[in-house]
């Protein structure tokens, strides 16, 4: 069975979809444990992967039985096989961690939510798997159709937030076929491979700049990347918290891996870096996307709207680590991706939790909740301590990856955005803190619950602590064993012409 | 195939593509915006590709015209650009 | 003038996909109403697919349908006579995304009509405002 | 590299992939339309993935929209059929269900035009069996799928629209589609499911050859053609799904 891990580990999400929908017809509490041994089988077979990937450096799986260019392949190396473990632990660890919240918002379309999630969680899986570019178009629209509703269903103004998101999305999926249309124009081939052994010859054609900068710019879209972002703050806002937990770890990150896999694989480094001059004003872009994300999280007066933008800056993190384009850069690039995603996961599950026991999350409802959520706290200021990059926490090493690839590129704008960027988050985390922990609770909206000793203890359930816990020590973990996971997976994932 | 009724069909199909988003009307949006898709399963069928046309022909043309229908039905007919 | 007279016809169906991108473009970024931005989101598609069928063309080729011939016997099929059915069996799959989208964008603008009553962008944003 | 020329024959893009399908579909998996060999067998792979995308939008619609409670203050109207008085009982009251003679009608009820309905009636067998013709002549012409499944979608939406939305859903129910549209994805996913079953690679159709008792050519055939009745019935269902959220704003009682 191992053989058919790179199969098993989209199509058994996929194929859990249509009894999870079943079983919200006829029992609803069957749903989650569908969805849970669903994503279990694909983590699982995730690992499985990623060790055939450690022994034979690469896998891959010809789907019908034809060879790549005429059918459809997956190829797994070093670059997707832990990405793609992160993103099957993470959507799992959300699943099980948001159990109880999304019985308390959704509880009659338990049975859609749980479809949705899953096939939102196969299009990522998916993307991450494949090696067939047109077939990336496919998982990116489920991946985006599923997250539109997700984000749809939540509160506020959250219908309008995610059409502007489908407009902006299908702009972006768009650019990215237009671009695969040159580059089947130029190159008659649609397998990733294929395309890169082909390239080589035609580098000097106008045809493939023009799909390289069109590919670029959809990605770009879909990631959120500064000048346009704009879909993503409300999206993310307004988006129920079980949804958002699992959507803005995955999305951006996911795309950023794309970008990477483009410019490693499929135009060679040689062409991204080499022949085209602009590198430097991609990491300028990024600098501003820094800056940018983390003066506008400053103004915000809500946990998720704050949140949503240090995403926005996070995102001009990876994006210059890849555009310096060298090792180190590319190593921390690839780390953030990992780092990242379980941070993002660590601090809007803290969000969810919150939101789960208080009516809103804007500041001032923050007041006390140390002594109140004492352990959801606990698990932020993990995370917190991540973004800002302190060590033993995994952000503290990807960042000191992105800045020694920044002074090796001699790019010292870069170096200091980081810095500045990290001065930042200290500054928005440390308020929170402050509010959390040393301003009394007069908020009147908590269903307040004294318990023997008289104290006003109300953290979330059991059943969504223990994952976040798992989450917030997987941090200090990843980031204790990054010399293993760079020195064993990423620097192999990085070609060797790049010094 | 001839490339003088390709280039008029194409032309149609701009046409109703810009009056599609023109016109003052949402009703009439859909129904043009059904004319649009016509005409393009029709250059597409000029172009040899008979299954992308039959497709567009019932998809974009039938179903998603009786879509937006539905949406306008639902909410209103009235824009104001 | 002759030469760009040339590229212009020769080339006229990208000259086409072009025009009609940018008219997709402009109703999802101009204009205010929700349902004509669905709109202009589907022609926008529809102008990428377009596209695509027009990478696939080869002159003097028929469709991509292996016939038999009368006399029952097989011809030798070459690959020039055939128009390339590769981007045809794409633009299908992008078709069924497109109406995919369609749908997903009309329920949301359904609900958002219930919510606030009105399709117009600009209305929404002053009584998001006011709030 | 220039710009290839419009209909240029020796464009990359003809030369290289392309001309393996054309010139080996036949003895690959003996189906004449090249579209339908690539896009079930070849990339069949993607061809799943857009079922499932057209099933996540049936989700995403029903997730978005579907009301699953009546508001309490809901009204609806009863006609008496033989003297068309109308009544309109408030409040979530019904009618007795042992009350033949009244029939539930909409708010904007108006009387039936008689030319729609029976035009209606007299055209919709037709596009039916030309909707199961074509996703059964897939392999031969034009056709497959997509194509027949959203013409017998239309077929049923033409119903709805003649008669009235709540004639067509108690003969195409919301359960009946929901079980329509995953019965059909999950025909593919399940095809493909077998196939590694049976040993070989996810969606290698040449494997059903044991226990379809054919030569593995012709295995590949039948294959595409199971794969395109799930197609069929799922889009389908997904088309009905989708006009009936919309139509309804997820009510699913009154509609255009």
């Amino acid at each position: 069975m191992s053989r058919h891990f790179p199969a098993l580990i989209i199509v058994i999400p996929l194929i859990s979809a249509f009894f999870i929908f079943a079983a919200g017809g006829l029992k609803k509490t069957y749903c989650f444990y569908i969805a849970a041994a669903a994503l279990a089988i694909s983590l699982f077979s995730s690992i499985g992967l990623l060790l055939q990937v450690l022994q034979n450096k690469v896998v891959v799986y010809h789907f019908g039985g034809w060879a790549p260019p005429w059918g459809i392949a997956y190829r797994i190396d070093y670059l997707n096989g832990i990405v793609l473990v992160a993103v099957a632990a993470i959507s799992f660890l959300n699943l099980v961690a948001t159990k109880k919240s999304v019985e308390k918002d959704f509880t009659e379309k338990i049975g859609l939510f749980y479809t949705l999630y899953v096939l939102f969680v196969t299009g990522i899986l998916g993307i991450v798997v494949t090696g067939d570019a047109f077939n990336l178009y496919v998982l990116l629209e489920i991946a985006s159709l599923t997250g539109y509703a997700l984000i749809g269903m939540g509160t506020e103004h959250a219908p309008l937030a995610s059409l502007n998101y489908v407009f902006m999305g299908t702009i972006g999926a768009s650019f990215y076929l237009l671009g695969i249309g040159y580059l089947y124009l130029a190159t008659g081939s649609l397998n990733m491979l294929d395309i890169a052994s082909i390239l080589p010859n035609i580098f000097q054609s106008n045809v493939v700049l023009l799909a390289f900068v069109i590919c670029l710019t959809g990605l770009f879209i879909k990631m959120a990347l500064f000048p346009m972002h704009a879909w993503l703050p409300n999206a993310y806002t307004y988006s129920p918290s079980p949804a958002i937990s699992l959507i803005a770890p995955l999305t951006t990150k996911v795309m950023v891996y794309v970008m990477i896999r483009f410019l490693l694989t499929v135009f060679t480094p040689s062409f991204s870096y080499g022949s085209m001059a602009v590198s430097t004003s991609f990491v300028w872009l990024a600098v501003i996307a820094i800056v940018v994300g983390s003066i506008l999280a400053l103004s915000q007066k809500s946990l998720k709207r704050m949140l949503s933008y240090i995403v926005i800056a996070e995102i001009g993190y990876m994006v210059g680590g890849v555009w310096l384009g060298n090792r180190a850069g590319l190593t921390g690039a690839i780390l953030h991706i990992i780092n990242d995603a379980a941070m993002t996961l660590c601090v809007f599950l803290v969000a969810g939790n919150i939101l789960y026991r208080l009516s809103g999350d804007s500041f001032d409802n923050l007041k006390g909740l140390f002594r109140k959520m004492p352990f959801s706290m606990g698990a932020f200021v993990v995370g917190a301590l991540s973004i800002i990059g302190v060590p033993p926490t995994g952000g503290f090493f990807s960042k000191w990856y992105l800045i020694s690839g920044g002074i090796a590129a001699g790019h010292y704008g870069f170096v200091i955005a980081l810095l500045f960027s990290s001065l930042v988050n200290v500054v928005l985390f440390f308020r929170i803190f402050e509010i959390a922990y040393f301003e009394p609770s007069d908020c009147p909206h908590i269903s307040d619950r004294m318990d023997e000793e008289g104290k006003i203890f109300n953290d979330a359930p059991l059943g969504m602590l223990v994952p976040l816990m798992i989450v917030a020590v997987g941090l200090i973990v990843l980031g204790i064993f990054t010399d293993t996971i760079v020195t064993k997976v990423i620097q192999f994932a990085i070609p060797g012409e790049i010094s | 195939m001839i490339w003088q009724l390709d280039l008029v069909i194409l032309t149609f199909v701009i046409f109703c593509g810009i009056g599609a988003i023109t016109i003052k009307d949402l009703l009439g949006a859909a129904i043009l915006f059904g004319a649009y898709s016509f005409m393009m399963s029709l250059l597409w069928a000029i172009m040899g590709a008979v299954d992308v046309s039959f497709t567009e022909a019932s998809v974009g043309a039938g179903v998603s015209s009786i879509l937006f229908v539905a949406a306008v039905f639902r909410t209103t007919r009235r824009t104001k650009d | 003038m002759v030469d760009l007279l040339t590229i212009i016809i020769s080339k006229y169906n990208y000259w086409g996909y072009i025009v009609l991108m940018m008219v997709g473009l402009y109703a999802m970024i101009v204009k205010k109403n929700l349902v004509k931005k669905i709109i202009g989101m589907s022609i926008f598609q529809t102008a990428i697919i377009f596209f695509y069928v027009s990478i696939g063309m080869k002159k003097n080729a028929t469709i991509p349908i292996i016939s038999h011939g009368h006399d029952g016997g097989e011809r030798a099929v070459h690959a020039v006579d055939f128009i390339n059915p590769l981007p045809h069996v794409l633009m299908l799959t992008a078709i069924v995304v497109s109406v995919a989208t369609l749908g997903v964008a009309l329920a949301l603008a359904i609900k958002v009509y219930r919510q606030y009553n009105s399709l117009e962008e600009d209305v929404i944003d002053s009584l998001i405002k006011e709030k | 590299m220039a710009f290839p020329g419009w209909g240029d024959p020796l464009s990359p893009a003809s030369t290289h992939v392309s001309p393996y399908y054309i010139e080996n579909t036949i003895e690959d998996t003996s189906v004449p339309n090249i579209v339908t060999a690539v896009l079930a067998d070849y990339r069949g792979y993607d061809t799943m993935f857009e079922t499932a995308v057209i099933f996540s939008a049936g989700i995403a619609c029903l997730f978005l929209l579907r009301r699953m409670k009546r508001k309490k203050t809901d009204f609806r109207h009863y006609r008496h059929m033989a003297t068309g008085i109308t009544l309109r009982i408030e409040q979530g009251g019904k009618i007795h269900p042992t009350a033949k003679e009244f029939e539930r009608i909409d708010g904007l009820w108006v009387p039936h035009d008689l030319i729609i309905r029976t035009t209606g009636r007299f055209i919709i067998p037709f596009i039916q069996i030309f909707a199961l013709y074509v996703i059964a002549h897939g392999h031969y012409s034009p056709g497959g799928g997509f194509q027949g499944g959203v013409i017998l979608g239309a077929s049923f939406i033409l119903f709805a629209i003649s008669n009235d939305l709540r004639s067509a859903l108690n003969r195409m129910g919301e359960r009946l589609t929901a079980f329509f549209y995953t019965a059909g994805v999950s025909l593919y996913a399940g095809t493909g499911a077998l196939c590694i079953l049976l040993g070989a690679n996810f969606l290698d159709y040449s494997a059903l050859a044991t226990i379809l008792l054919v030569d593995p050519v012709t295995a590949r055939s039948y294959g595409i053609l199971i794969v395109e009745i799930g197609v069929g019935i799922a889009v389908m269902a997904v088309m009905v799904i989708l006009y009936y959220n919309l139509v309804s704003a997820g009510k699913f009682d009154e509609g255009l």
